[in-house]
């Protein structure tokens, strides 16, 4: 019985333990929009220049119909936009939001939405990424490949 | 209630397929007495001690009749583990040690003392670590009941034979419960001093309470050690008395083991042909073949003779004939109507007209996956080059297998033999014991021996069988006049087939006696006496 | 014979003999080296990356051998399962020290399950062990191929669409671990250097101090295993098996329990292996898990029945120096590195070829002596003679 | 009735035939020319056949199935490149290829044999390993050994012998074409099946001799054989010799066909096929005979030529591979853990 109770909660643990470390290490991919968008019948504007400070990495300025990607790993992180005059130089309007993706995967934020102060902001990412060139999978049983060990072909 | 015995069997009895081994076997044991187990090779001894272990061999067969009672309570142990759970140890024969582990950790196997471990419910109590320190105490307080001076730490292998029977017993020892300890012949392998240690130490369990079987074929010891002596033959109690009151003599004892009486006794062959010549002669011979050593050996058979050769198990009675036909290796002077036969080589025994059928049927003296026909007629093709055919215009060169010539000639000993068979393509591991010993049998005469040499013929086969196999011998020699030895642990069958029989003891030729002699002069042979001739 | 009473030069031909095997490597590498013309910076560099990329899949070997069930050829199933881990876990996109943990809890359920088969497969094979688990790793690496290659992607959901083949469904040849690569090599970063020892120059080395404590504590868990009730009955089942089963020490199950721990293990040491490397060869990387760590081991020294954790990185040190100077040494010497390749594949196989045989032939001498052994008494045998 | 069919042809090989019929009956349907396919299985299992014939000696005095078949193979492909090297052509290139190959294959089998018999009971794990460094060595030999011909060593200069040397001109398909029937899009290989019968034949024979009876009594009994006078021993070198001769002649058969020498690492993994089909026949560890090689490679062959076809078809995917590794390693696992059964 003691020992029942000790597995299940052993196993209890690791379940949370592997929910935890899901949430803590997930990666979110982070699209960073400035396109104009429609909205409810309205036309948000692109931004003409906007200065993106996420999770305290190193800004990234995006002009019109710049779209950027970036990685933040974690449930949560710090987003600072800076909307800039058209020659980047003064800054009109700073933005800071805490991001909550949690268990989510990638999001895309849509800088015209967020400088309108609009919380819908967030859009679902974009569909069909570049793929990385095909390499073609032949199955093998070949257990021990020798390493580098394959002869000159003509 | 003290005296209530600790140990009681009552009418136990046993079958193994038809064949009664053990019939109404009663006896009871109290604490702290010692009881001496005596009987020949086959007179029940395993099976009773295997009855009271619960040793699944007794339940698949069959199970076996009659109760035991252990403390008064009726017991029916399903595995030997039951058995040692209520307090029954047993000190086997062969050793039960680990090699490379040492004293301590043999003697606490399996019952280690362990430090508690915070993992252990999450797992099996089994990861918790040995708690080394307390062991060896264990240990070392269990040696030293024993009289003997082992240092917990030695390694096993690197220990004396008879230290590990200390080790052994000492094991049963440690078990706090034990109250019933089963020896099943602790000295056959121990020097006379550390005997005398082994059975003092026995002495001082008994005191402290603990009862004791104790199984040898050492008479002397047996009446030295013991309180009451049980003799069993063909599975019958013949003999129970209590030893400390009466005087025994080791003849007795041996009489009432091998004795059996007049009327059901089957006339003894002995005839006297001592006036033909020699057929095969033996000059100190030493087989090396494990757990039958032959250490010196000489002996003379006359041509034509069924020559009998018998003793307990173990004394090397089998290796002779292994020997001889090259099977293990051996050394000394081995004559076949005085031509030297190359020891270790097979083949050339074979070649000089030699057959044997071997005691280990199903190991070495048949082809269990192939046909009958081939098990009888292969040997005769490879060492005579008989059953080939030429193939017509490469005659010379190629000659093969003559399948019809081969099945002909099984046919032949089937009909012969009363082989009870599909016919001579069945394969042999389809056959009963017995079958398969006259397989064995026909595959030696198909060779057309000089000398025949048999080993265990009527082992593990029943009783009909047994006769047609002993009549076919005494046959075959009358017939071709074939000088045959017999090798057989069953003393009456040697008496009733032989003219005269050997008795091996401790690997060399205890005394060779007409069969006609009484049976307890083998007896007192095999017990290690002496007799005169 | 005691110990005590052989004498020196006894006792160093019987060091030369039972160590051959390493004492050979020790030399061909001293040989090579030179003719390779590597730095030693160069050289320590890299076996430092090795020990610590290895270490654990050989580690993973050494419970089967002390329950005396031989090489485990079957510690690829453990280095497949460690592969699943990590395909779902970069599916997941979960990077990082969380990504190899959850790589490991993931792969563990699979490797025990796998270990389960594979421990009563190997019960049913009692003495042939090792062919039978090394057959069971092509078998279950066909398996492997058809979840992998036809069911992920199918009904296994794989979310991440740059894992996937164009067709929709199979994982793709390579996948790219960047995320986790070297994340535990770099946990605990140490440079040490530049030394200068005599007119002996070393550039700065960097260890890889996390993956070195997490070999660190499966060595000690090596040495605590032992000293369990479980290690002491898989030594027991290891020298003798019937006598453990008549002791009562459940001899099948135990069994069982040694495979799944290796198995379990090599998954662990797969995931540590590919964080190391940064690319999961999904149909090949498990491949080479087995082999190269059979040979390492074996190289530095044990044998099929006797395994400690001194031959481990013995055996990893040993069998990486020649791997790292073969071709090197083989292309200065001969023209062509190619030479020095197919050396060391040669050398790969061949070691465990002579490992094998020299077991064989030692239990083939041990029954003999065994036998002879039981002569009985010398002084009669004396007598006999 | 059934049931005797049953036991006698044994549950895999039924599997696996009704899978086999399963294929060629749903064939047409799918669009796959039956004929084609027959014609390509029949290939093929003229090619596999001697491969598979030469575990027979092994299996049957009991050394277990002969991972190191490379060793054969290796002599084959010794006695191929000789053959070429020496500019024989035709039949008699390819008689010359069998010339030099079958005594390179006696004196490696003979100190092949010798191990063997210094490990028994761990014969095939130590036959796989020997057979895999065997390879490997060549490696290094197929790279330095001085031949000259021009087909064979690389054409830049380079020194060693091309991976896959090509014997188009000298005797592709010598033996394939000898005889062949073309019936529409079925085309019988009549050469290579004689050649394959030939060396059926000629094993059967020996078999029947003294000595082949000698042998097999060593597989099933290696006591009881010793007992009889037999040098066991001798008997398991003279297996090892013939298997590995076997092996030699069958990948040159193997190359006639193929019409390609696969050198360095292509006799790898040669051997585990050859394994696989003697079992799917319905051979043990340590008992085979000529009908389980013919069933068992014709069941293999078929299978290996039938999925790739019919499964892709149906599937729209390759899956055949998948299947011949399951398959194959299936078929070598269940053998090795029915004859430890049967032992205990």
């Amino acid at each position: 019985m003691r020992s029942f109770i000790e597995r299940v909660a052993a196993l209890v643990v690791i379940l949370i333990a592997s929910v935890g470390l899901f949430y803590i290490g997930r990666e979110h991919k982070v699209f960073l929009d400035n396109k104009t968008i429609e909205m409810e019948g309205q036309s948000f504007r692109a931004l003409k220049f906007v200065r993106v400070s996420v999770a305290g990495k190193d800004p990234i300025e995006l002009m019109p119909r710049d779209r950027d990607l970036l990685a933040v790993v974690g449930p949560s992180f710090k987003l600072k936009v800076e909307v800039m005059d058209e020659f980047g130089e003064d800054v009109e309007k700073t933005i800071e939001r805490e991001l909550k993706p949690g268990f989510d995967k990638d999001m895309m934020l849509s800088m015209p939405l967020l400088a309108a102060d609009r919380d819908d902001y967030i859009l679902p990412p974009p569909t069909g990424p570049a793929r990385p060139p095909e390499n073609d999978v032949k199955p093998t049983d070949e257990l021990v490949i020798p390493l580098d060990a394959a002869p000159p072909t003509d | 209630m003290p005296d209530m015995p600790l140990l009681k069997l009552e009418n136990i009895g046993k079958e193994y397929f038809g064949n009664r081994v053990l019939a109404d076997v009663s006896f009871s044991l109290k604490r702290g007495e010692i009881l001496g187990l005596v009987g020949e090779n086959g007179a029940g001894k395993s099976t009773l001690m295997n009855i009271l272990f619960g040793m699944p061999v007794i339940a698949s067969t069959g199970g076996y009749e009659g109760s035991i009672f252990f403390d008064g309570e009726k017991v029916n142990f399903k595995s030997p583990f039951d058995a040692l759970d209520v307090g029954i140890g047993m000190v086997h024969q062969e050793f039960s040690l680990i090699p490379g582990f040492s004293a301590a950790e043999n003697i606490l196997l399996n019952r280690e003392v362990l430090n508690r471990s915070v993992l252990e419910n999450l797992f099996t109590p089994r990861v918790s670590t040995l708690d080394r320190a307390t062991m060896n105490t264990r240990a070392a307080r269990a040696i030293e009941t024993l009289g003997v001076d082992i240092g917990v730490d030695t390694i096993i292998s690197e220990m004396p034979v008879g230290y590990k029977q200390f080790i052994e017993i000492a094991r049963e020892i440690d078990r706090a419960k034990t109250r019933l300890l089963v020896l099943d012949e602790p000295t056959a392998v121990l020097t006379e001093t550390e005997s005398q240690i082994l059975l003092e130490a026995l002495r001082k369990l008994a005191d402290s309470g603990i009862a004791i079987i104790f199984i040898s074929h050492r008479l002397q010891e047996t009446i030295g050690l013991c309180d009451k002596l049980v003799v069993l033959r063909d599975g019958r109690i013949v003999k129970e008395v209590p030893v400390k009151d009466t005087e025994l003599s080791a003849r007795e004892i041996a009489s009432w083991m091998v004795g059996r009486s007049v009327d059901n006794n089957p006339a003894a062959r002995g005839r006297s042909s001592s006036t033909g010549e020699t057929a095969l002669e033996v000059e100190h011979m030493w087989v090396d073949m494990p757990g039958e050593t032959v250490r010196d050996v000489s002996f003379a058979v006359h041509k034509g003779e069924i020559f009998g050769i018998g003793g307990l198990a173990g004394q090397g009675k089998l290796g002779i004939p292994n020997g001889i036909m090259g099977l293990f290796p051996a050394g000394g002077v081995v004559k076949l109507f005085g031509k030297p036969i190359e020891l270790g080589e097979p083949r050339a025994a074979l070649d000089s007209k030699m057959a044997f059928v071997s005691e280990d049927r199903r190991g070495v003296g048949l082809l269990l996956g192939e046909r009958i026909d081939w098990n009888i007629t292969f040997t005769a093709m490879q060492v005579q080059g008989r059953f080939l055919k030429g193939v017509p215009i490469l005659g010379k060169f190629l000659r093969l297998r003559d399948d019809a010539a081969i099945a002909e000639e099984a046919r032949g000993y089937i009909k012969s033999l009363e082989i009870k068979c599909t016919g001579p393509g069945q394969r042999a591991v389809e056959l009963s014991g017995g079958n398969q010993q006259k397989i064995c049998l026909a595959k030696a005469f198909c060779l057309k021996p000089d000398l025949l040499l048999v080993c265990e013929p009527t082992r593990g086969i029943d009783v009909g069988a047994k006769e047609l196999v002993l009549g076919t011998l005494r046959r075959y020699n009358e017939e071709y006049g074939t000088t045959i030895i017999v090798t057989s642990s069953e003393l009456e069958e040697l008496r009733a087939v032989c003219d005269r029989v050997a008795i091996v003891g401790r690997g060399s030729v205890a005394g060779i006696l007409p069969a006609t002699r009484p049976p307890e002069d083998f007896g007192i042979l095999m017990m290690g006496e002496k007799i005169d001739a | 014979m005691t110990q005590a009473k052989r004498t020196f030069a006894q006792k160093l031909s019987g060091f030369f003999a039972n160590n051959a095997v390493p004492i050979i490597f020790i030399v061909i590498s001293a040989l090579a080296i030179p003719i390779s013309g590597f730095s030693a910076t160069y050289l320590i560099q890299e076996l430092l990356i090795r020990i610590g990329r290895n270490s654990f899949l050989i580690l993973s070997l050494l419970i089967p051998i002390m329950a005396g069930m031989g090489l485990n050829f079957g510690m690829v199933l453990g280095a497949m399962a460690g592969q699943i881990g990590l395909i779902f876990v970069c599916d997941w996109s979960i990077v990082g020290i969380p990504g190899i943990v959850l790589a490991m809890i993931i792969g563990t359920p699979i490797a025990v399950l796998l270990g389960l088969l594979c421990g009563v497969v190997l019960n049913r094979a009692k003495g042939q062990e090792m062919v039978t688990s090394y057959i069971l790793g092509f078998f279950i690496n066909g398996l492997y191929q058809l979840v992998v290659l036809y069911f992920m992607g199918w009904f296994i959901p794989i979310t991440d669409t740059s894992l996937v083949l164009s067709r929709g469904y199979g994982i793709r040849n390579a996948i790219s671990l960047m995320n986790i690569r070297t994340i535990l090599d770099r946990l605990l970063p140490l440079r040490v250097g530049p030394f200068d020892i005599g007119s002996f120059h070393l550039g700065y080395i960097d260890i890889p101090v996390a993956t070195y404590l997490v070999i660190a504590a499966f060595c000690l868990f090596v040495v605590w295993f032992r000293k369990t009730k479980l290690g002491q009955d898989m030594r027991a089942i290891g020298q003798d098996r019937a006598v453990s089963d008549s002791a009562g020490i459940p001899v099948d199950r135990t069994r069982v329990i040694a495979i799944v721990i290796s198995t379990v293990l090599a998954c662990f040491g797969q995931i540590i292996y590919l964080q190391n490397m940064g690319t999961l060869n999904t149909y090949n990387s498990h491949d080479q898990a087995g082999m190269f760590s059979i040979a390492a081991l074996l190289i530095g020294g044990a044998s099929v029945t006797r395994a400690g954790i001194g031959n481990v990185f013995l055996g990893v040190i040993l069998f990486h120096l020649m791997f790292i100077v073969a071709p090197m040494a083989g292309k200065n010497l001969m023209g062509q590195a190619q030479i020095g390749e197919f050396f060391r594949v040669f050398v790969s196989y061949g070691i465990i070829a002579v490992a094998l045989v020299l077991h064989a032939w030692k239990r083939h001498n041990a029954i003999m002596n065994a036998r002879r052994s039981l002569r009985g008494a010398p002084d009669k045998k004396e007598a006999a003679l | 009735m059934l049931k005797k069919f049953i036991n006698a042809a044994g549950w895999p090989r039924i599997i696996i035939g009704l899978f086999l019929t399963a294929l060629f009956a749903t064939a047409p349907f799918v669009g796959v020319l039956v004929s084609t396919s027959l014609s390509d299985t029949l290939v093929r299992f003229g090619m596999n056949g001697v491969l598979v014939l030469a575990m027979v000696p092994m299996v049957q005095t009991g050394c277990g199935l002969n991972f190191g078949l490379p060793l054969g193979i290796i002599s084959g492909l010794l006695g191929a490149t000789l053959s070429i090297e020496l500019n024989i052509r035709g039949m008699s290139g390819f008689a010359a290829a069998i010339a030099f190959a079958v005594p390179i294959a006696v004196i490696l089998g003979y100190f092949y044999g010798q191990l063997l018999n210094r490990v028994k009971g761990g014969e095939m794990m130590i036959a796989t390993y020997v057979g895999f460094s065997s390879v490997a060595f060549m490696c290094i030999a197929w790279l330095l050994l001085p031949y000259k011909s021009p087909t064979m060593i690389w054409g830049y200069g380079g020194s060693g012998l091309r991976t896959t040397i090509s014997v188009d001109g000298y005797w592709h398909d010598i033996l394939s074409n000898f005889l062949s029937l073309d019936f529409g899009h079925l085309h019988i290989p009549t050469g290579m099946f004689l050649f394959l019968a030939a060396l059926c034949l000629l094993v059967w024979l020996f078999m029947k001799t003294k000595t082949g009876t000698a042998m097999t009594a060593v597989g099933s009994n290696p006591v009881f054989a010793a007992a009889s006078g037999v040098n066991v021993d001798r008997m398991r070198i003279v297996s090892v010799v013939l298997s590995t001769a076997l092996g030699a002649i069958g990948i040159i058969v193997y190359e006639q066909s193929f019409g390609f020498i696969q050198l360095y690492m292509g006799p790898f993994y040669m051997a585990l096929p050859a394994v696989a089909s003697i079992l799917l026949g319905g051979a043990s560890v340590n008992k085979a005979s000529i009908w389980n090689v013919l069933v068992g490679t014709f069941l293999f062959q078929g299978i290996l030529t039938m999925t790739p076809s019919v499964i892709n078809n149906i599937l729209q995917t390759d899956m055949s591979e998948v299947i011949r590794i399951i398959v194959s390693n299936g078929m070598i696992l269940y053998a090795l853990t029915r004859k430890a059964q049967v032992k205990r």
